[in-house]
């Protein structure tokens, strides 16, 4: 892991539903604008769609910071999805900040399919965050098991 | 053992002018289960296709991964394509190269490198993609349409012709919209009226139309091919079947003095009215929020008037639940009121009048009866200002947008007004012209060549009355650059085109998406002009941004067609992306628990509860089941099941995870 | 505690239950027993001692059987039946609940709805020590209170007895055995460790009624009960329900408001 | 086989001589009420007044989790990594107790029954015992039962049995012990011919094991099993706490090319454990669960290794969440 933020690249994983946010970053794309490499998206139908633990996983192979993005309230594909995905996120967090894990790498956010430039602004600021932050690997050093001294009793 | 083959396009320049497409190709070839790997200037070209299906056969592949642009513009050209040659379309991936990489980064290593992650993302997936069969799905052949200006009447004819029965609504108590309102049209000055009331008629008659006016969405439920639509049913306190549309009634009302909405306020009706003489129905509706009666509990001369004995009093708004299997939302526009302009006087200037008043005082059925007059004193308006961009193009105003129609329909009223009053002036005050179109650029310069309209380029600061005239304060910053006054008789305001009071909510209730100035949102600006995100749901009109009457009509027709090819077959083929409640081996059948949880997070009732019944007969137990018609495949209930026993086609648990794990394991 | 035993004793004897889960002496504390004849109910005992959470076994079809049964029951246990009912994991017609109330009193319920209104007048509160730990933690700083955990994490061996002890973790395939994706890995570290406690307390989210039998049951005494304790405490005022009274309308993550916060949200 | 005497201070030193010879050392500290094998590097870490540790040693030679070997696939051709019996460090183990010690003798007959196990084997080589006797016990302790005692030496290297003056008797077991002696030669001194068991703990035995392993030669459809677990959750804590349980289970831990394959504990407690493909359980039920634990250290162990599984220590009695106390289960069968 690099611990020099200067030349420290973000790893970072967007999260993001099919009809709102995605065809929001298509039109950043559209209009030509540009945002940092560091992140790449994976498509969902719907913000519901999205299970925690592939959050968790993402950190756990190594991101440094997750996008979580979807539908503004009330303008959900499927009518609630994303309401039902608040709820999740809200529950979520407070037993991650509980647990220590550091919610301040998460970013939330509602992009609609008609607000290219603000998911275009959204990854930018995410990279510049994560990047004053540094690597996570206060969480990825806890991924090997293989420290028997300290684990394996 | 997977074998994948990859297919990078270069999109012309679109992608390879960032990507190198070439070494993403070669380096994809090394992953595992990469079977081939080619990239190529248009992968969505005839020869582009034919290079995937050849490969298909000759490769024996079980997966493809097209790296080209947005799966929301060419995923079904490919998946076709895929299918033609025998592999099953759902083991079709595409990775977004363009939008989401080349068109959004510099050129450079790091962009290289990201596509190449998108595209073994891609692969990891569709590795684990399975065949899917399409779900089949019974159409309701009836169609619905929302709104009933000249989009909804022109739309409603269009399917009705083609056989296949149409439900009408309007809000109002009559259908016409706004083109009813409107005198001449331009560029042709034919009358509005006269081309629209027989289409009015039409609609009527017509056996396959079923007309409701003064009637509105109250929610929508199902999805294409099947929605269930609750329309609410305003009471309009007369009954339509007893009213033979005598008049007798509004003659007698007492409250007179009611702001015509038709005549936008120009002119005044009666509480029990019909809102103009050719509306459709020529019935009358209790406004009661004026009828004395229902303000105070006493009057009803209507009542006593009516020959048939038409009122009813206690007449409540009915819903109605209309089962279609598609909508056409065609509920028009609105424009700004005078009221919006400080500069001009926020709307306390009585001869301060909107295009749209402009339009009642030049109808031959307007207030004015056709004669240009100040709603202030009746006089004729020897000195005339037009004012065009009131509010459009203007960021401080909130509208950044052009409402595109008001170049043409100020060039028509400045020349309706030369023709009316011979020895008047008029003058134009204009940021652009913009006359495209078929004629349009002839027509204004007719009227400014024939008709001698003054045209001045330049922004009006203010508007302020002094001694009986309107003082117009603006600069031409065309020619002299000087300071402009002129002492006017009457100012019009060529008002933004907003969307419709209320187009949010029913957006809402549609799930349709619509754009920050709350016009509802095509499926593609270019491609899919009438299609929205939701499927079996189209637009037609203004409801969609603002246009002529020329563009509109085109468009309904555009959506009609839309919905006679969606009726043209008896069922809809849908694709399988839903989600499934998982079976396994006895003694478990399924790892389903039955808490039925799921059921209280499903969006679209789609869950049920399914017996699972021994030899014998004898139920084992009883597990969650989705029904495939109903499910809309958002995936909620995938997220919230705790044992994972239901998972969703395309996007199913192990798809999604191979897709992060592989983001991060290089 | 005579009281009980009689009862127990009657309904065996006349054949209302097949058996009876209840508590007796143990090596240090009393612990679940099964009468299954109207002597074995001498065995009986009945104490603030009785902390396993009978509920556990309730959902056991090989233990419980097709006939009736009668379940002695404390109010944590009392809670825990509710909320399997709400899940559709009861059949009323099979169960004869059974409580002592604080006055010694032997208290059969006739359904249900009469629990929901006995334990409606006892409030879930946080006991001392539990608040103490809350306390520390959110005094500490996130990292620090990361560490805790993860040395607390390190300890765990993935025996499960946490999952085993809930009463409310019935399901046929736990997620930690699911391997198509393998979502958590299956030996124990201290992020595997961590990952299945996360999942625990989100699967409890809106369901968990505090009992605290995972925490008891951990055998080398991780406070895991506090994940979804704390969650309770933080989520009840959040989205409005009452701590330890299950909803029959779904529960946290099954249903929302329109107005739920989102100021996290950009 | 020599018998030495060893001061409080003599321990200090030859304590410090093994922690200076770069060895390991693994002995019970006392933390969050809980006391556990840690590794340590002075003596005044070690935990004093306790009974047992929640866990056995036995994680020392049979790690929670370890790596078999590793791999990576690279352009078409696979790159193994096996596991390497010399990266395993030279460990001692301070103030085991006897049973613990005892345990090992069962794990060693596992491991290299129909296979010699390279890792467990690795482990185990480099591995010393200094047991310490057992002045106090609880009444979930039935070494006694079991062919041991609080001063039992098997397994052990060196035992130690503490005197009142803070000294101990040495008994110098194996060359092992032998050469963990030498470190510090100069701290031991001459057997001064106490009598241990005069120091050891008191525990009565409750039942005689071989009339148990008779009894359970028949008890295979016994009903007693239904009626010893209903109360049993099923849980892995009694088997993982063990000092002689020793079922895995083998992994994979994937990533892309690369991977590695893991052993890890299991349970015969879980249901998952005999689960197979088709749906079938063999062993459906927990009685079903329950009797393979019994008869597997009580029946089975004794005919196919000659050793018993289980040493008396008492730890699945402790841990259990629902107290399935085995010293009480396997006494009544004793008394049937």
């Amino acid at each position: 892991m690099n611990n020099n933020n200067s030349e420290f690249e973000p790893k970072i994983v967007a999260f993001v539903c099919n009809w709102c946010t995605y065809a929001g970053a298509d039109l950043t794309g559209t209009s030509r604008l540009k945002y940092a490499t560091n992140v790449k998206i994976v498509r969902f139908p719907c913000t519901g769609r999205i299970d925690f633990m592939l959050l968790l996983k993402a950190f756990a192979q190594g991101a440094d910071g997750v996008i979580v993005s979807g539908c503004h309230p009330n303008d959900c594909h499927y009518t609630s999805g994303n309401f039902h995905a608040r709820r999740r996120w809200i529950t979520f967090r407070g037993l991650l900040d509980f647990m220590g894990i550091d919610v301040s790498r998460i970013q939330y956010s509602w992009v609609s399919a008609a607000e290219g430039a603000k998911w275009a602004d959204v990854v930018n600021t995410t990279v510049a965050n994560i990047r004053e932050l540094g690597p996570y690997t206060e969480y990825q050093k806890v991924a090997d098991y293989l420290d028997k001294e300290e684990y394996n009793g | 053992m997977s074998k994948i083959g990859v297919f990078i396009c270069h999109c012309g320049e679109n992608i390879s002018a960032t990507v190198d497409c070439e070494k993403v190709a070669q380096e994809i070839r090394k992953v595992e289960g990469v079977e081939y790997a080619i990239d190529y200037k248009y992968m969505c070209s005839d020869p582009g296709q034919t290079l995937i299906k050849d490969a298909i056969k000759e490769h024996h592949l079980d997966g493809v991964v097209v790296g080209s642009c947005s799966p929301r513009m060419h995923e079904p050209t490919f998946r076709k394509a895929c299918a033609e040659a025998g592999l099953n379309p759902f083991l079709c991936e595409m990775a977004n190269l363009r939008e989401h990489c080349s068109w959004v980064h510099e050129k450079g290593e790091a962009t290289t490198e990201k596509a190449f992650d998108l595209v073994k993302m891609l692969v990891e997936k569709v590795k684990r993609n399975k065949p899917l069969d399409s779900i089949k799905v019974p159409i309701t052949k009836k169609a619905l349409v929302i709104g009933g200006g000249i989009a909804g009447i022109q739309a409603s004819l269009d399917i009705a012709n083609t056989g296949h029965q149409v439900i009408l609504i309007e809000k109002d108590p009559s259908i016409g919209g706004h083109m009813s309102q409107l005198s001449e049209t331009f560029p042709t000055l034919d009358c509005s009226q006269c081309i629209l009331t027989p289409r009015m008629v039409e609609v009527a008659q017509h056996p396959n139309i079923t007309l409701y006016t003064y009637a509105e969405l109250e929610s929508l439920e199902g999805f294409i091919g099947n929605f269930t639509a609750k329309i609410r049913l305003k009471a309009k306190s007369v009954d339509h079947k007893k009213c033979t549309g005598c008049g007798a009634c509004f003659q007698k009302c007492p409250q007179k003095r009611i702001p015509s909405e038709f005549n936008a306020g120009l002119g005044t009706r009666t509480a029990i009215y019909v809102p103009f003489p050719q509306a459709v129905p020529n019935k009358p509706v209790i406004d009661r929020e004026h009828c004395n009666y229902y303000k105070r509990g006493k009057c009803k001369i209507c009542e006593a008037t009516c020959p048939t004995g038409a009122i009813e009093w206690d007449k409540e708004d009915e819903i109605l639940t209309e089962q279609v299997g598609a909508i056409v939302v065609t509920t028009g526009f609105n424009v700004k009121g005078t009221d919006f302009f400080p500069e001009y006087g926020y709307g306390q200037y009585k001869d301060v009048i909107t295009g749209l008043q402009f339009e009642r005082l030049a109808s031959a059925s307007g207030p004015t009866l056709g004669e240009i007059r100040r709603p202030s004193d009746g006089t004729i308006p020897k000195k005339i200002v037009f004012i065009a961009c009131a509010g459009s193009r203007d960021e401080a105003k909130g509208i950044p947008y052009c409402s595109k129609i008001c170049c043409m329909y100020t060039a028509k009223h400045a020349m309706l007004y030369q023709h009316k009053v011979h020895d008047g002036e008029s003058t134009v005050f204009y940021m652009d012209i913009r006359a495209g179109g078929k004629n349009y650029e002839e027509f204004v310069r007719r009227a400014i060549e024939e008709d001698h309209v003054n045209y001045v380029r330049g922004r009006v600061a203010r508007v302020y009355e002094k001694n009986g005239k309107l003082i117009v304060k603006g600069v031409d910053t065309l020619l002299s650059g000087e300071q402009v006054e002129i002492e006017a008789d009457m100012v019009v305001l060529a008002t933004a085109g907003v969307s419709n009071c209320g187009a949010e909510q029913l957006a809402q209730k549609m799930h349709i998406s619509y754009d920050p100035y709350h016009f509802f949102a095509e499926a593609h600006p270019k491609l899919k002009p009438v299609e929205t995100n939701t499927a079996g749901i189209f637009l037609a009109g203004a409801c969609q941004a603002p246009k002529d009457i020329p563009e509109t009509v085109g468009m309904a027709s555009g959506a009609a067609v839309k919905v006679a090819g969606l009726f043209s077959n008896n069922e809809l083929v849908r694709e399988p992306l839903i989600a499934v409640v998982n079976r396994s081996a006895p003694p478990v059948f399924s790892t389903c628990v039955s808490c039925f949880m799921c059921q209280t997070a499903c969006p679209y009732n789609a869950i049920e509860r399914e017996e699972i019944k021994g030899r014998d007969g004898k139920v084992i137990k009883t597990v969650a089941k989705v029904n495939p018609g109903l499910c809309q495949g958002c995936g909620t209930c995938v997220a919230f099941c705790r044992s994972k026993s239901i998972d969703i086609q395309g996007y199913s648990n192990e798809q999604m995870f191979a897709e992060v794990m592989s983001l991060l394991n290089h | 505690m005579d009281k009980l035993r009689e009862k127990a004793a009657a309904l065996l004897a006349d054949g209302t239950v097949t058996m009876v889960l209840g508590y007796e002496e143990g090596t240090n504390k009393p612990r679940p027993v099964f009468c299954h004849t109207a002597e074995q109910a001498s065995k009986l005992v009945y104490s603030s001692q009785c902390i396993n959470n009978l509920a556990v076994y309730l959902t056991k079809k090989d233990i419980m059987g097709a006939g009736k049964v009668a379940v002695i029951a404390t109010i944590p246990t009392l809670r825990s039946i509710l909320q399997l009912s709400v899940e559709n994991q009861l059949n009323e017609d099979n169960l004869v609940v059974i409580t002592v109330t604080d006055k010694d009193e032997v208290k059969q319920f006739a359904n249900f709805a009469e629990i929901e209104a006995y334990i409606a007048d006892f409030e879930l509160k946080l006991e001392g020590k539990e608040q103490e730990i809350i306390n520390k933690l959110e005094g500490m700083s996130r990292e620090e209170r990361f560490k805790f955990w993860m040395e607390e994490m390190s300890h765990c061996f993935k025996c499960y007895a946490c999952r085993a002890a809930c009463p409310l973790c019935y399901c046929t395939k736990c997620i930690v055995e699911e391997n198509r994706p393998q979502w958590i890995n299956p030996w124990a570290s201290p992020l595997a460790n961590m990952e299945w406690q996360i999942n625990r307390a989100m699967h409890m989210a809106g369901r968990c009624t505090g009992c605290g039998a995972c925490g008891d049951a951990c055998p080398v005494g991780i406070p895991i009960h506090l994940l979804t304790r704390k969650m309770i405490e933080d989520l009840a005022p959040e989205f409005g329900f009452t701590p330890g009274q299950p909803s029959k309308n779904g529960n946290a993550l099954s249903t929302w408001k329109a107005d739920d916060k989102e100021n996290f949200i950009r | 086989m020599e018998t030495k005497y060893i001061s409080k201070n003599g321990l200090n030193e030859w304590f410090s001589q093994i922690v200076k010879s770069g060895k390991r050392v693994y002995a019970p500290v006392e933390e969050r009420g809980k006391v556990e094998f840690k590794k340590v590097q002075a003596l005044s870490e070690v935990a004093e007044e306790y009974i047992q540790t929640t866990q056995s040693i036995k994680s020392a030679v049979f790690p929670r989790a370890e790596v078999l070997f590793s791999y990576e696939k690279e352009n078409g051709k696979v790159k193994v990594e096996d596991f390497n019996p010399d990266a395993v460090k030279e460990t001692v183990l301070w103030k085991v107790h006897p049973c613990d010690a005892a345990g090992f003798k069962p794990l060693t007959a596992i491991f290299n029954w129909d296979y010699t196990d390279k890792l467990y084997n690795a482990h185990l080589e480099k591995t010393t015992l200094v047991t310490f006797s057992c002045a106090k016990a609880d009444k979930s302790c039935f070494c006694t039962s079991v062919n041991g005692g609080p001063g039992n030496t098997t397994g052990s290297d060196v035992l130690l049995t503490m005197l009142p003056d803070g000294g101990a008797i040495v008994e110098i077991l194996t060359p092992k012990g032998e050469a963990l002696v030498q470190l510090a030669a100069s701290a031991f001194e001459n057997d001064k011919g106490e009598d241990k068991s005069k120091y050891l703990a008191d525990v009565p035995q409750a039942f005689d094991i071989e009339e148990v392993r008779a009894r359970l030669a028949t008890a295979f459809d016994s009903s007693v099993w239904k009626e010893q677990s209903e109360r049993c959750l099923g849980c892995g804590a009694c088997a993982f706490v063990c000092p002689t349980c020793a079922c895995f289970d083998i992994q994979e831990d994937a990533h892309g090319s690369k991977g590695k394959r893991i052993r890890c504990w299991d349970s015969c407690g879980f249901s998952l454990f005999t689960l197979h493909t088709s749906g079938h359980n063999p062993r459906a039920v927990q009685s079903q669960r329950w009797r393979q634990r019994i008869l597997h250290k009580f029946s089975y162990m004794p005919d196919r290794l000659s050793v018993f599984g289980c040493t008396g220590c008492g730890r699945c009695s402790r841990a259990c969440p629902v107290d399935m106390n085995i010293l009480e289960h396997i006494t009544s069968i004793a008394k049937k």
